[in-house]
């Protein structure tokens, strides 16, 4: 505990003052580096035990001109000594490494809240380039703010002088210096950041030093009191967390490692087929690393070639796996039907966008429901389900595959853009206690018929090309439900429609029974979630029972079919509010399925709900 | 996996299904089928390693013919199906039926880039110059003028050539032949299936009802020796009666013509020899058109280089080879981990 | 009136039977030729001003072998003297041209009906080729039938002796000797089919002469009391049609009209991109030879190249109109989510077909209802209707060009295959009291902003490139709410996400209160339908009004929006069945809206429903 | 409705919109979108007749940069949409963007049959040989071995060459440009501009972020003399300091080989004149490849025919010729009718 020690020894300091949780965005220019600082922040908060939770929000422009305001890169987390749901609503410290980064993110920072200036780059060029005709530090735009301003380009310029850099490579360093002094904020240590820098530049030794130099000089700015001296540091308290072994994921991350963990656990090899499109590459790119793990990756021509190779592979005896985004799930939805015909394992993941069209690629949303369920020709039914956060990812992605290898279908898993960028500490679980769900393929070409069912889960057998004397033919005209030939027959067709959703219905009795996250089972208001809009949910709700009031939460994870008690579960409250970033999809389809007066709290902003929005929206019906 | 079979000496027999085979009488297709039926014995793959992969079309119906493996997709996206079964098992040996339809309109793009990729699979395509299964529209082979349902007044889309198609997209190998000549196809195919890579093999089929006889002027009987040139590798390109005729570079220019040895000072040397690892010959030939030229029959290119399938599994391998196999409680914990002790 | 006369020369024949209506089908060979016969009957049938309505039946083959079962050809007609509303559940006449026919087609005939059968074709082959083990003229497999045993081969080989055709040509003559004898049946006259027959062969004048011999022979047979004497003829009153000019039209006919219509009414022209697919390449093909009416056709290289070059066409200032079968429209659903964010008018017409995949193509369903209202990424509405039979394809595709063009928005327009070639009268209107609704494209720069809206109908203007001074770039970002340049701004995203859906929801007040077809408009009972499930439900609804059941017909011609007073309509009767041929659709779609305890009556045999199917589910929820 | 403004003599910015140009600073986009803007004012065609339309990508932002109608689409459909405003409007000037993602990958089919129907359109393919939005994926241009995020070991996939593809679809103008050479640049596309008929035109772009200086082998200033060879119609092809190089065809062969006149008894008349109608010899330019050879810039292929506009245009005249224009009723009531009377 070396650093709080030494920061004891600068006596003029207010003393630290206890939180129980802070909210910290950090923001500047794509070039600054906004989103390894906070990638730091994390791992350091992390390893401080304390919970987190994180929101990147990247530019929609790959590298926009520097300065623009919509060149702006951020990174907000919300870390504490309890358990941390959301990103956090409003700011409690924003650092505005430019003043486009301040124009674009102070309208969102708490009341009083602390914004950090890098005064060094408020030159009038930058300030035009941010839209601003006067200077903000000086005109007012802070007053209700404090803020604290630094010439950081001019400071890290001197912690760096060593290295004798370039003036770009020295400026570099910036976004370092600044974490330095916010590590001194909250007390941090920097070690991991260190070491990790001495990793990330090992060939470039003095990139590492001028680095690393840049944050001791930050953190010692702020324990050497040249910080004024009304902000003192903040000590936070060690949240109470499960032990264990810990590590940061992202939802990329987490899926992929789950699609791993389930193939593994059916004892299958995957076969991953997809094309680029944000938000859902950095699956692919995670997978692409994994070719030791037996997964083959293909980037193919379109996202139609990648879900016909998925289910190719699945018909070939691997897991076909394929992932998109909203538009690119579209352009599948035919191949998907040859899935639902044909009856193999299928895994499509689905990282929501804004929409419609191109919409806002890089803004999240959550509206896919309706074509993940509802979205192809003919009555197609299949199984959707969704995560809810970074780490459940893992969990979905295995409860996916369960689901493909066990009833013979697809399974489309929804998440979104805010899941699949977001991180968050994840306890690792020990792969040696998951239990298997391994896969048996036909073999016996005795009584072999490519479409006689098992009884209980109505899946047909899984017979893979190579097997010998079970050679035969599949298509997606309609077939007997026996021997698989084409048929024409009426009541065969009314039979195996009446097959398909009787499969796909018959998963409701193999997934755990809806329950309740917060407060009581019965009463006056449930508020239903889906996927990432579970922290702030969960937050709100969380908030409101200690207020006292009478509300629920209920999080699904099956879309489709939903569970077996949803019904009587939702008859036992008053009100029953589904909180969704759409314009009311889940909404729409409980209300088809259980006739009840449900109402929506719908938010399609392409940003998540904040708590206070869904607070607001359950004492607005509780105090009626 | 592929536990084979002994592979005991199977007929072409045993490679038809007891499914009707429901063509129109007459079709092209029927004897494309038979000659494939024949060839499959003589591949040495045991029967279960085989895979037929098709759209929709007439064509296409074809998987449900063979006693094979076979899968019968949608319209247009069969490579892309194939390549999938490759990625999953490369030891299988994949052959796509599709038609001009089916592999040149809705689908060009996935036979473009299986093609690109030089995946291992060989790829059947019938071309009737016309929509069968949906009863008779024009094709993007169809010649110029096609009058069809949908193009009463007749079309006004060029052509595509697919074996020109299938040279600009990187083909290693690309054949022509035609339905009727079960002398031929057979061994068009087993080359095919030699070729390590991606196999292109356009076929003129008849189609009888929407289409007949739009090959007559170079696959009639009669007109056969004088409109068709049977290229072989290292033989030199000549045709006609006893080989009366052959092609030569007219001089001075790129272009081939025919010349007639024995006349106005042509000789036997002057023909030019197959060479069927020339890319540029092989567009020369695959642009000849009748009336004016003969059509180009048999392996028109042939120059393999290292497959997709091949490259892929090596891949595969190497980073086997680095990383210990599989070890999921290393991945969860690969990174920066902390611990949380009670 | 010369047939009936000379009919009453045959004195030992029973009288003809005075009939209401009847039911007919033609079945054979698919070279047989049923559906000219089909339509040749249709044709006389309506000339004597009876009403009617037909249903073909077409093999999945192109042409399958002869004589097999898979290959035969049906054509069914009900007509009679009072209005006819489907094709009828069982017929009453079925015409077997060989073995084949016989066996696919006795099981859907009336109890004691009339089997005409072709001896001359049930040969040793022919009965194995059908899969006949013994001869079903002989084993009582026609026993509670009335058989007419009749060797119509060798009777047209004899009819048509004189024209000295080639065998082959002189058999494809049986099916006009088989029209002469239904002719004769129901005392019809010839002239109409001798007349089409005469040009049909204009350049071969011995077939028009062999087809009307045939014909003119098989009409005598039944005349000159060659008939079993208890088979005597038919006689049916003209039906009370309402005066006018008639012709029959198919729905793939009408709908290529009311295309046509539409379209000059907005004073536009059409751009219609197609691709072919089964059953809806009609439409192509009978555009295809409208170019004199400004239509221009283009057959894409794919359905997602048609629906791209559709809106390339509006966007360049003529209708753009593509149409498609449920997978071919799986594949638009991407370019279409473009239409609804860049608000162009497209009219999509989508001919249902049984599914999943590629299903059973040439087979009718009514599966696509959520595809088309919810089958795309995001929230994306459009505005969805359904046209209910042949004949009223023709208006409901002027509505669709209507709401298209006036709303500046991408029209689903669902039918189906059986109305696509399904056939009957339609009274023709006269297009000059058609009203017009004129499209007013944007050309004054003054104040023009791509996305500032008439504040009526939500719409955008219609601004044309080759338009001076309006030169502006649109797309399928998030576009301002005004300037339509990029806007990642949330609030805007909100506010458009909302505009759109307000914009189509806005539709329902320009639409036709829903009205009740048949029966009252509140009580016990309300049957609702949309599309090709008009006939069976209007008539199984008023047979039983007739037997004092309180019952009604509502239908559905909005399905999004829906009609304004739907709601209210619906809450009047005590129980509300859905029947649609599909798993439950239309219903899902009302109980979500309306929370009402709706029911499904549903079919999915790729088969319309029976009269009798209806009017037995009526009576048992009557009888509850 | 295209009643046509005055052509008043507009300058290159009369053709920039108010909106921020908003690629990465140093990105090839820029010098294009230079080079076309320069174009537009010399093309002799009233602003409000001309149109942009684009896929998804870094390139396909184009049209938000250009003062004249334009349509920022999807991913890879731009062809189809721009050959529906052809459909709708043949007066339009329209001009497609693409890069080698949106054109090549999920659009290729596309673009292939843009191509074989000849619509009068002009294409400009920015070929950067990655994909630059979705943040630095291979592309089918990508050469073999390229490492990135989806290829982390190098990609395995022959890249596709774009005017090869092009030739092999039957287009009939092909070209090839550098987005930094503004002298060049605006030339290629008056000529393609002046083509009527589908003008494809490959720009090698330079994407600074994810694939810098993926070209600089022949387009570095100090290499550009040996490995370029800017082809002219007519005019040998020679390169290399004051053109001292040539290509020749290599006697007895089909190959192009690299002479140098004056050296081993070549003469200049052994140098190959350039023939932009010769399809052989374009496919020959678009194969060549540093650093064994320069890289074939300019018009490597023009050969008009027909356009698709021109025949679509044609038949609408000639059925209007024949049928009296839409009379309604006269549609309505033909064939067979019947009356019933009250
Ligand atoms: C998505 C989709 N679009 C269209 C169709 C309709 N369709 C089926 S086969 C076919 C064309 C077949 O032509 P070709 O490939 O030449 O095969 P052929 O019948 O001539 O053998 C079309 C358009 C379909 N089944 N699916
Ligand atoms: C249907 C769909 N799939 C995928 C994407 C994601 N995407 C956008 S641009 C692009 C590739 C762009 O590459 P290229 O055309 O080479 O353009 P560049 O950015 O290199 O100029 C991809 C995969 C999308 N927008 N839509
Ligand atoms: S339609 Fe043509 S291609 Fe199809 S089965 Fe019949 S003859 Fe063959
Ligand atoms: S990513 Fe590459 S292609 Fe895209 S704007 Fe940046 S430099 Fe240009
Ligand atoms: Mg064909
Ligand atoms: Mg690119």
């Amino acid at each position: 505990m070396s650093e709080t020690a030494s920061a004891k020894a600068a006596p003029a300091r207010a003393p630290r003052q206890e939180l129980e949780t802070a909210v910290v965005r950090f923001a500047g220019d794509s070039g600054d580096g906004m989103q390894l600082t906070g990638g730091q922040f994390t791992l350091t908060t992390a390893l401080a035990a304390n919970d987190l939770a994180t929101f990147p929000d990247f530019p929609a422009e790959i590298r926009a001109p520097a300065g623009t305001t919509y060149g702006v890169s951020a990174f907000q987390i919300n870390f504490g000594g309890r358990r941390i749901k959301t990103a956090g609503d409003a700011p409690d410290v924003l650092v505005a490494m430019n003043p486009a980064a301040l124009k674009v993110n102070l309208k969102d920072i708490k009341e009083g809240g602390l914004v950090i200036l890098d005064t060094g780059s408020f030159t009038e060029r930058n300030l035009q380039k941010a839209g601003y005709e006067k200077d903000p530090i000086e005109d007012g735009t802070l007053d209700g703010y404090r803020a604290v301003k630094i010439d950081i380009s001019k400071l890290t310029l001197e912690a760096v002088k060593a290295q004798e850099l370039s003036k770009k490579d020295a400026l570099r360093c910036k976004n370092l210096w600044t974490l330095g002094l916010i590590y001194w904020m909250y007390g941090r240590k920097r070690a991991a950041t260190k070491a990790w820098l001495e990793k990330k530049f090992a060939k470039r030794p003095e990139l590492a030093q001028a680095n690393i130099a840049a944050m001791d000089a930050g953190h010692a700015f702020g324990e050497t009191a040249e910080m004024p001296a009304e902000i003192g540091g903040f000590t936070i308290q060690e949240a109470d967390i499960q032990p264990g072994l810990y590590r940061t994921v992202t939802g990329s991350e987490a899926l992929a490692w789950g699609l791993v963990a389930g193939t593994e656990l059916a004892g299958l090899k995957m076969t991953f087929a997809s094309y680029p499109i944000t938000p859902a590459s950095g699956l692919l790119h995670t997978l692409a690393r994994l070719k030791s793990f037996g997964v083959v990756t293909f980037q193919a021509e379109d996202e139609i070639a990648a879900v016909c190779a998925a289910i190719g592979a699945s018909y070939a005896g691997t897991l076909g796996v394929t992932s998109s985004s909203g538009p690119g799930l579209a352009l599948k939805m035919e191949a998907i039907g040859l899935g639902i015909s044909v009856e193999l394992p299928l895994v499509i993941v689905n990282s929501q966008r804004a929409g419609p069209s191109t919409g806002l690629p890089t803004k999240t949303e959550q509206s896919d429901l309706f074509q993940a369920v509802w979205g192809r020709n003919a009555d197609s039914p299949l199984a959707v389900i969704a995560s809810r956060s970074p780490s459940d990812c893992f969990d979905a992605a295995i409860e996916a595959v369960r689901i493909a290898t066990k009833y013979m279908t697809p399974v489309i898993l929804l998440t979104d853009g805010y899941i699949a960028n977001a991180s968050e500490p994840w306890r690792i679980p020990d792969a040696n206690n998951f239990t298997p769900m391994p896969v048996t393929f036909r073999t016996d070409p005795e009584g072999f018929k490519p479409f006689l069912r098992d009884p209980k889960t109505l899946a047909r057998p899984w017979a893979v090309p190579g097997t010998p004397g079970l050679e035969h033919r599949i298509g997606g005209i309609e077939k007997d439900h026996e021997s698989g030939h084409i048929s024409y027959d009426p009541a065969n067709h009314q039979k195996m429609t009446a097959t398909r959703a009787a499969k796909i219905q018959g998963i409701a009795n193999d997934i755990p029974a809806q329950t309740v996250e917060l407060g009581p089972s019965k009463g006056r208001l449930a508020i239903v979630g889906w996927g990432s809009t579970y922290g702030p949910i969960d937050r709100a709700v969380a908030n409101l029972l200690e207020e006292g009031l009478e509300v629920s939460h209920i999080h699904l994870r099956h879309i489709w079919p939903l569970p077996a008690n949803l019904k009587s579960l939702l008859e036992g409250f008053d009100q029953v509010l589904v909180a969704e970033m759409n314009n009311g999809q889940l909404s729409t389809l409980l209300r088809s399925q259980y006739l009840l007066p449900i109402e929506g709290l719908n938010k399609v902003s392409g940003q998540p709900f904040k708590i206070a929005e869904i607070e607001a929206a359950i004492h607005a019906r509780l105090e009626k | 996996m592929n536990v084979t079979t002994p592979l005991e000496k199977l007929t072409p027999k045993d490679f038809a299904t007891d499914q009707e085979v429901r063509w129109c009488p007459g079709c092209g297709d029927y004897a494309i089928l038979k000659a494939v039926q024949k060839t499959m014995p003589e591949l040495d793959v045991p029967r279960e390693n085989i895979v037929f992969v098709s759209g929709i079309g007439c064509s296409s119906r074809f998987p449900y013919y063979m006693a094979t493996y076979g899968f019968h997709t949608i319209h247009g996206r069969a490579p892309a199906f194939a390549t999938g079964v490759k990625l999953a098992n490369p030891d299988l040996s994949v052959w796509i039926v599709t038609g001009d339809g089916d592999g040149l309109s809705i689908g060009g793009n996935h036979l473009l880039h299986i093609l690109r990729r030089n995946v291992d699979v060989q790829i059947l395509l019938f071309n009737n110059e016309i929509y069968g299964l949906t009863k008779g529209q024009y094709s993007p082979t169809s010649r110029l003028g096609t009058r069809s349902p949908s193009t009463p007044t007749g079309s006004i889309d060029n052509p595509l050539s697919p074996t020109e198609f299938a040279l600009g997209a990187g083909a290693r190998f690309v054949a022509r032949g035609i339905d009727t000549q079960q002398k031929y196809l057979p061994d068009l195919f087993k080359r095919a299936h030699a070729h390590a890579g991606a196999s292109f093999v356009e076929i003129f089929q008849n189609c009888i009802v929407y289409n007949d006889g739009v090959f007559t002027e170079f696959t009639d009987k009669a007109a056969a020796e004088d409109h068709q040139i049977h290229v072989e590798h290292g033989k030199p390109l000549r045709f006609g009666k006893d080989g009366a005729k052959g092609l030569r570079v007219k001089p001075g220019s790129f272009d081939l013509e025919i010349v007639t040895p024995s006349e106005n000072g042509v000789t036997d040397a002057d023909i030019l020899l197959h060479d069927e690892t020339s890319h540029t010959l092989a567009n020369l030939l695959a642009a000849m058109q009748p009336p004016h030229f003969p059509m180009a029959i048999g392996v028109l290119y042939c120059n393999p280089i290292e497959s997709y399938t091949a490259r892929i599994s090596q891949q595969i391998e190497e980073a086997k080879a680095k990383a210990p196999l599989g070890d999921l409680n290393a991945l969860l914990q690969s990174g920066h981990t902390w611990r949380v002790s009670d």
